[in-house]
């Protein structure tokens, strides 16, 4: 039953990929030409994708290199160089059938056998994400030519999300193989199978990618090319945007309050999709080592008493959703029913410390915490503000510390704070970027972006461990969907915001933020207007 | 009052003074008169001064700008005055040994002095701030690392003078002590420039720490004028007034301060003051 | 002739001692910076894998013994490698060295409009003592040296580019219009007026300042008695004897000024947008980027001692008598 | 005199800005100038003299001092209504000036020849190669070597006198009518002074001018003047030919100036015939030391060369001297104020330059010095009762003797015992300089080191100060070292005299001997510089 569904599955994510990949407009009108000009801001250090994953690499290694599958915006997969997949009945196999017309960005044909190098021998050596991710495999096999079979230890649903071109980008054996993956003269000129070629890079200037002619899909790309332009300033992105001299901006390229301004122009589209795959969460990351904060009410009382609706409106200007729980709105197994709700409530919170023994002493004051700002630019600090005046008003005194990112990073990762700010990604599924923060086993001092709050709940650990394993989606569901509300009652840590990331975009061009991965995917289907 | 004639006969020191004045007078009464906190959000964001009586308007965030102004004169005051007395105490030691002891310690203690002028003092202020993490302490302990060097300067330079002077060889060959001899002889003759340069800091640090905070490397904990005119920058277009009125704060403040200054000196070197102005 | 290069020789020998006391205090203050490079990149990488972290250990030195990792730096800034930014992703040389030729024009045109207007007002209202000339001067100077230059900076915004439209607000040319030759100089001709006339305001003011107050000093002097006596014309007296012999202590402060100049341009280029080391300064504090930060520092030092050094070679020239105290 | 006179002043008035001492610098003044005669303005500062000078080059410190009333007429034509340009074109060309101060009337950063090229360029222009013979011959008429190095030098190059010969090319390089000279030899050592003298009497002869020479030394006046002015509180007492004033002066104001001229004459005075010697110095040196970064650059100056003397109770030794001759070295040595690098100077036989601070303490009563500057010498932040009374004090005098001794002290030199709760800046020079002799006195010394205790004061005050040095001499036996660089106070106040030439002491005899047949040449140049030996001032009354 389970596998037929599963091939089921994934033959209707085939069906749906010949509407979806190929949008209406496309097939008939799509005009050729032009080239999109985009912002890049900072400049890549390097465009090789398997050896960097950095935001602006994968900007510009996003057309050049491909992975296996693509995701939808609502994170089904989609097929990309493997044209379909079957998952064997108890969750152990995954058999993907590539694309046989592919060609490498020199001539040579894509294979099973490129396949089973980038995941078996580049990726685990350089890519930290992959490594975990094909550690989980027992064996990873060419079957034949165009077919390759990968078989896990134990059953992990979200494999199935690991192959995002900058979760698991395919490289070309031919050039890697044998040789020093970091210090190979080719990383100079990137060699992929993407609908764009490598052409030049002016550092500090610009990088141009022209059309790959011999692109695997007919008739892609519509565009002659893709150039990036490297623009320092903040305030002369934005300009450039306005006055349509480039086309794209992306992620973090136009400040918050420049967004609406800009939005409104009549040349300018606005889009806050195309981050699903990493969908962060802002929180305040909270010490649970030392009272007060070991006391799941004060953390309850701190959540009702922050105006969470406020820091949308007036600190991201509208860029972001209230978060409510652990679980992004965008990631999958989100379930709004099943979380614990805190409205702004200073009554309740005050009558929480109260219930705790706290009561107002000198000056209003129940209670004293540290929190760090978090180290990455102004709209932090505002929220910082915000927050230690929000929590004022229940008579919690917060002392607010500045550090650096490096400061910051060995404070968090070695527990050495009380409270402080902080973001997590997602990457799409609770096992790749939710479990982490919140399961025992991550309790590991040193080490940042874990479990460093201290957080134990045994049953969430039992949860987070058997979740993934389900082959069922439903009974998924229903595990994450009980983790939900045990994690809202718990408040391990105080969820803020579920970050939005503007994509603005010269209405000139279509079709350039049609998945998941955003401003970072192919762009095969781009084309003017 | 011989000092106090003097001092009152520069009209613009007296204007000085008196701004000065109003300047303490609100840091000292802003808990009276703004009892909330400056940080607390007081109505909607972005209002105009004026409109739902707001004074000054209210910020990205809503906060009273009057506020934070009354606020931030006891924080800029107080950070300029503890930094000022930092640097105070560091150059008129560095400087009254180098200057009285001469010979291969002046030496030593002028390289150190030119060495620390030399390197430009405002990224070297940054940086200090920004490696310490800001706070009160880091801010006020940088400012007066980065400012005492003139200072020393000039007390090295009084007490190279004075020591040749003959009053202070007569005490020698009365046979006086060292001691005796600096805090007797040299010393109430090296103050004035001492004074004056002093009240010419504290307009240096006023501006100093407001130029740090505008960067955001202000203690987060304290609103500061810099800070409210760093905050603001982003949204000048829209919102002229966030950042206008904290400037005009600071530029009052440190105009009074050096017109107290100038009045100073006149009054303390009358014969100087004379060829700056006659 | 020997006295003057004696002169210069005796600078250049300290100023290689700033600049070797200036890496010296580089060194401590990494030593002081706390954070560990390898785990932010890890972290903005989504990984906290161990290995991961361990091998950029293993890339950047990081896990040498301090005392080896300060002689790898040492190395470094003599062969010119200031280290790398974490943050910027690139060699801080490199990321130094595309800002800084905005930041010399930014700081040369400002320097440049500071002496200039600086000393004809100052000259002007001490020739015109005690008259309205010199109140008018004398208190704009004394508000413009008040005034926050940031702030000054940023109201100069508000009037010309938001209210009056006149000139652009920011950054350093108009991107991507891709102008060349001539249109491509005056536009950024254009960008360039505001942040250097805010950069050179303040030093205007403190010109102007000295300038009087030097031109008062020398006039009472005995030598400008004697050209007097000679029966010169007045004009002469205040451009030959007066004017010339006040400016050498502008010259003097000039050198001593470039430190609070350059640190200047972190606000200012920050307020405008100007795409130098200032602005650099003020992205690196925002993300508290200690490496590029101090490899800002130490880059701003050298040019600095470079601009005395340049000044104290020119002050032998203007002034003979400096080979006396060599 | 014959023909019109070159220079006529008119009742001329000069009014000070309101608030300064008196209400006028000059006033009323009336004289004249003549072709080819030197006259002399002669009087104490504050006379008004200077003020006189700067009017008639139209100089006067523009807008606060003006002449309010008078003439003054050059050829008939009154200078004081003449246009700014009128002045312009006469000053430089037609009126010469020089200075008092050498050092600083040059033009710091301008070369020498470009100095007196503008003069020239100004008002009568030459072609180049003209203008360069001419500054040439100009440099070589005031006695400049090497014009050609020269002209290219910058001031600082030059000694104080090879400066004022230069202020006299420049003042004479298009032959003026009329040369004002301001105290032009006053800032000199004496035999430059002679030097300098001599050639303002030859030029003028030479070319026949008139020159207007104001100074405070008769000295100099009985060296130059064919008439001679005197004046006080801005008006002019007396004015007659040189003859006339010096020897029979009519103004009791002149006749006291002139008295109190201390007589280049070796007053007789009763040896201390063999008392004990209080103070011996025997081959003591000081070299003073420029250190440098670069080795090697340093520089040495050996300022005192193995000097050896010995002084007797009572006795008073002149040590005389040109500028930078190292007698206030040795004197500053001596009193502990600078280490000897080497020799001996024994206190009652105990050699003190070894000594450190604390064993130097109980001999700091035994020699006490009096300092030059009247101004500099007293803390203006310490009452005068303080200023004595600090010295008892810090060697554990009690407060009630320490205080008694200074009233006494105060009476002692001639000051209201008042004075003692003012401040210095209430008192005038000579006061001041009382004021420090009692300090030193204050300590009961054996010793008194006088350095130039006289140089600064205006000629009468000079001679009081010095009655009462001698006065206080006899009174308690005091033995002194009196610094001077001015012989004819030397010849007054000293039993014997050391002359000191860069470093060393070249003759030290009984005063009278050495005035009488000076052995060393340097010693006989010296005496003969003394402007206005031959004149001996008549002792009024």
């Amino acid at each position: 039953m389970a596998s037929r569904r599963q091939v089921l599955g994934s033959a209707a994510a085939i069906l749906a990929g010949t509407t979806v990949g190929l949008p209406r407009l496309a097939r008939a009108q799509a005009k050729r030409g032009g080239i999109l000009t985009a912002i890049l801001n900072p400049e890549p250090p390097l465009l090789v994708l398997g050896l960097n994953q950095q935001a602006p690499t994968q900007l510009v290694a996003g057309k050049i290199y491909q992975g296996l599958l693509r995701y939808d915006f609502d994170l089904k997969p989609l097929p990309s160089l493997a044209k379909s997949w079957t998952v064997s009945p108890d969750g152990l196999t995954y058999t993907f059938k590539l694309e046989e017309a592919v060609k490498w960005h020199d001539g040579a044909p894509f294979t099973a056998e490129d396949v089973v190098f980038s995941c078996a021998k580049f990726l685990p050596e350089v890519h930290p994400r992959a490594r975990a991710t094909f550690d989980r495999c027992e064996s990873i096999t060419a079957v034949d030519r165009f077919t390759v079979a990968f078989k896990l230890k134990a059953p992990f649903e979200p494999f199935l999300y690991a192959f995002l071109p900058a979760g698991a980008p395919m490289m070309p054996k031919h050039i890697y193989d044998g040789s020093d993956f970091r210090a190979n003269p080719k990383n100079a000129t990137p060699i992929g199978t993407g609908p764009f070629k490598f052409k030049e890079w002016v550092k500090g200037s610009h990088i141009h990618l022209v059309r790959n002619d011999e692109y695997w899909k007919p008739g892609r790309p519509f565009l002659d090319g893709v150039t990036y332009r490297v623009i320092p300033d903040a305030a002369a992105r934005a300009l450039a945007m306005e006055t349509g001299q480039m086309d794209l901006a992306q992620g973090n390229d136009v400040e918050a309050f420049d967004v609406p301004r800009l939005a409104a122009l009549p040349h300018i589209e606005l889009s806050k999709k195309g981050y699903e795959t990493v969908a962060p969460i802002s929180w305040i990351e909270l010490n649970h080592r030392g009272a007060p904060i070991s006391d799941k009410r004060f953390r309850q009382a701190m959540m009702h008493a922050i105006d969470r609706e406020f820091i949308v409106k007036n600190i991201f200007f509208g860029l972001g959703r209230v978060a409510h729980g652990p679980i992004n709105t965008a990631t999958r197994f989100h379930d709004a029913k099943s979380v614990k709700k805190y409205p702004l409530d200073l009554k309740r919170a005050e009558a929480l410390l109260d219930e705790m023994g706290l009561k107002p002493g000198a000056g209003g004051i129940r209670a004293r915490i540290k929190m760090m700002v978090l180290p990455y630019g102004e709209v932090w600090v505002r929220q910082a503000e915000f927050v230690k005046q929000a929590l004022r008003r229940v008579g919690i005194d917060v002392t607010l510390e500045s550090n650096d990112a490096g400061g910051w990073v060995k404070r968090i990762g070695d527990w050495d704070y009380e409270t402080s700010f902080d973001f997590v990604s997602q990457f799409m599924d609770p096992a790749m970027g939710v479990a982490r923060t919140y399961i025992s086993s991550n309790i590991r001092k040193g080490v940042p972006f874990t479990n460093t709050m201290g957080y134990v709940n045994p049953r969430v650990d039992e949860l987070f461990d058997a979740a993934p394993k389900q082959t069922d989606p439903a009974r998924a569901q229903a595990m994450y969907s009980e983790l939900q509300a045990i994690l809202t009652e718990d408040v391990p840590v105080l969820w803020l915001t579920e970050l939005e990331f503007p994509v603005l975009i010269n209405k000139k061009f279509r079709n350039v933020n049609i998945d998941a991965n955003g401003p970072n995917s192919e762009f095969d289907e781009a084309h003017l207007a | 009052m011989d000092f106090l004639r003097r001092f009152a006969r520069n009209k613009g020191a007296v204007l000085g003074a008196a701004v000065l004045a109003g300047v303490v007078l609100l840091a000292l009464l802003a808990p009276v008169i703004f009892p909330d906190s400056p940080w607390e959000i007081a109505g909607p964001p972005f209002r105009r001064p004026g409109e739902m009586g707001f004074l000054l308007g209210t910020d990205t965030l809503g906060r009273d700008v009057a506020a934070g102004i009354a606020h931030g004169a006891r924080v800029t005051l107080l950070l300029s005055l503890v930094s000022t007395a930092v640097a105070l105490s560091i150059g008129v030691i560095l400087g009254a040994v180098a200057g009285y002891h001469g010979g291969w310690v002046d030496d030593l203690v002028m390289r150190f002095t030119e060495f620390f002028q030399t390197i430009p003092n405002f990224i070297l202020l940054v940086v200090l701030v920004a490696i310490f993490t800001p706070s009160i302490t880091s801010i006020v302990t940088a400012i007066g690392i980065v400012s005492w060097p003139p200072l020393a300067r000039i007390v090295r330079g009084e007490f190279l003078t004075l020591r040749s002077r003959e009053f202070v060889q007569a005490a020698h060959v009365l046979g006086q002590s060292s001691p005796r001899i600096i805090f007797g002889e040299i010393l109430p003759n090296a103050l004035s420039p001492v004074i004056v340069s002093a009240s010419l800091m504290v307009a240096t640090a006023v501006l100093l720490e407001s130029a740090l905070s505008f960067l955001g490397l202000g203690d987060p904990n304290l609103m500061s004028w810099g800070y409210m005119i760093g905050a603001a920058r982003t949204v000048i277009r829209h919102a002229w007034w966030i950042s206008f009125f904290p400037g005009v704060a600071i530029a009052l403040t440190v105009l009074a301060l050096n017109l107290v200054g100038e009045g100073l000196s006149d009054a303390l070197n009358p014969r100087l003051a004379r060829k700056g102005r006659a | 002739m020997g006295g003057r290069l004696g002169y210069i020789g005796q600078r250049l020998v300290k100023a290689v001692f700033v600049i070797l006391g200036i890496i010296v205090l580089n060194f401590l203050l990494i030593r002081l910076a706390p954070g560990d490079p390898a785990m932010v990149l890890a972290g903005e990488a989504g990984a906290a894998d161990p290995k991961f972290i361990d091998d950029l250990r293993r890339e950047f030195g990081l896990d040498q013994p301090l005392w080896r990792q300060l002689l790898i730096y040492m190395q470094g800034i003599l062969s010119f490698d200031l280290g790398f930014s974490y943050r910027q992703k690139a060699p801080i040389l490199d990321l130094i060295l595309q800002r800084l030729p905005q930041t010399i024009l930014l700081t040369g045109s400002a320097l440049t409009f500071a002496i200039v207007a600086g000393v004809s007002l100052g000259a002007l209202a001490a020739r015109n003592v005690g008259t309205w000339w010199d109140t008018v001067i004398t208190t704009l100077a004394l508000l413009v040296y008040a005034m926050p230059q940031f702030w000054l900076g940023l109201m100069l915004v508000l009037l010309f580019s938001v209210q009056l439209g006149w000139l652009p607000t920011f950054g350093m040319n108009s991107i991507s219009a891709n102008y060349t030759g001539l249109d491509h100089v005056l536009d950024v001709g254009r960008h360039l007026i505001l942040p250097s006339l805010t950069l050179g305001m303040f030093f205007m003011a403190v010109y102007a300042r000295l300038t009087r107050a030097s031109m008062l000093e020398v006039a009472d002097l005995d030598f400008v008695r004697t050209g007097r006596a000679k029966g010169l014309p007045e004009g002469r007296i205040q451009r030959r004897y007066i004017l010339r012999n006040a400016l050498l202590p502008v010259v003097t402060y000039a050198g001593l000024q470039a430190g609070y100049l350059v640190g200047g341009s972190i606000l200012i280029e920050t307020v405008f947008a100007w795409p130098g080391i200032g602005r650099l300064a003020f992205e690196a504090v925002l993300v508290r980027d200690y490496n590029l930060l101090l490899g800002i520092f130490i880059v701003a030092s050298v040019l600095v001692i470079a601009f005395n050094l340049l000044t104290d070679i020119l002050y032998t020239v203007v002034d003979p008598r400096i080979e006396l105290s060599a | 005199m014959s023909g019109a006179p070159l220079l006529a002043i008119e009742s001329l008035t000069i009014a000070l800005p309101a608030g300064a001492e008196r209400a006028h610098a000059v006033e009323g003044i009336s004289l004249t100038l003549a072709r080819n005669e030197i006259l002399c303005i002669v009087g104490e500062s504050g006379s008004g003299k200077s003020m006189t000078a700067h009017a008639i080059m139209g100089l006067l410190p523009q807008p606060h001092v003006r002449a309010t009333a008078g003439r003054i007429l050059y050829q008939g034509e009154d200078l004081l209504a003449a246009t700014p340009a009128r002045l312009r074109a006469l000053r430089g060309h037609k009126l010469g000036m020089i200075f008092q101060e050498p050092m600083t009337a040059l033009h710091p950063i301008m070369r020498i020849e470009a100095q007196i090229a503008e003069v020239i360029q100004q008002h009568a222009p030459l072609d180049r190669a003209a203008l360069r013979d001419r500054v040439t011959a100009l440099l070589l008429s005031v006695g400049l070597p090497d014009p050609e190095r020269l002209r290219r030098a910058y001031p600082h190059r030059l000694s104080g006198g090879q400066r004022q010969r230069v202020m006299i090319a420049m003042a004479l390089a298009l032959e003026p009518d009329i040369l004002v000279a301001d105290e032009p030899t006053t800032a000199l050592d004496v035999t430059t002074q002679a030097q300098i003298l001599a050639l303002i009497r030859d030029i003028q002869a030479a070319r026949q001018m008139g020159v207007l020479l104001i100074t405070h030394d008769f000295g100099v006046v009985a060296e130059v003047a064919d008439r001679v002015a005197v004046m006080q509180h801005g008006r002019i007492v007396e004015l007659g030919p040189v003859d006339q004033i010096l020897e029979a002066p009519q103004h009791p104001y002149t006749q006291s100036l002139i008295a109190a001229v201390p007589r280049l004459m070796a007053v007789p005075k009763p040896r201390a015939a063999e008392a004990g010697v209080v103070l011996e110095a025997e081959g003591v040196t000081k070299t003073f030391r420029q250190r440098s970064w670069i080795p090697g650059r340093g520089t040495e100056v050996a300022a005192v060369k193995a000097v050896s003397l010995s002084l007797h109770r009572g006795e008073t030794i002149g040590l005389v001297g040109e500028s930078g001759s190292g007698k206030s070295t040795f004197a500053r040595c001596v009193v502990r104020l600078l280490e000897a690098d080497g020799g001996a100077i024994r206190l009652d036989g105990t050699d003190i330059v070894p000594l450190g601070r604390r064993a130097m303490r109980p001999f700091r009563q035994r020699i006490q010095m009096v300092f030059q500057d009247p101004y500099a010498s007293l803390n203006p932040r310490r009452l005068v009762g303080d200023i004595i009374a600090a010295g008892p004090l810090a060697h554990g005098i009690a407060r009630a003797e320490a205080e008694r001794r200074t009233t006494e002290l105060l009476a002692l030199v001639g000051l209201d015992p008042a004075a003692s709760s003012r401040y210095p800046h209430e008192f005038s020079g000579g006061q001041r300089q009382r004021i420090g002799l009692a300090r030193a006195l204050a300590m009961q010394p054996g010793i008194l080191v006088a350095d130039e205790p006289v140089s600064a004061l205006d000629v009468s005050v000079q001679a009081q100060v010095l009655a009462l040095l001698a006065d206080v001499r006899a009174r308690f036996d005091l033995a002194m070292l009196f610094i001077t660089h001015d012989l004819r106070v030397a010849a007054q106040v000293c039993d014997r005299v050391a002359v000191m030439y860069r470093g060393e002491i070249v003759e030290l005899r009984p005063t009278a001997e050495l005035f009488a047949d000076p052995r060393h040449p340097y010693v006989r140049e010296l005496l003969a510089a003394v402007p206005g030996k031959r004149w001996l001032p008549a002792v009024a009354g």
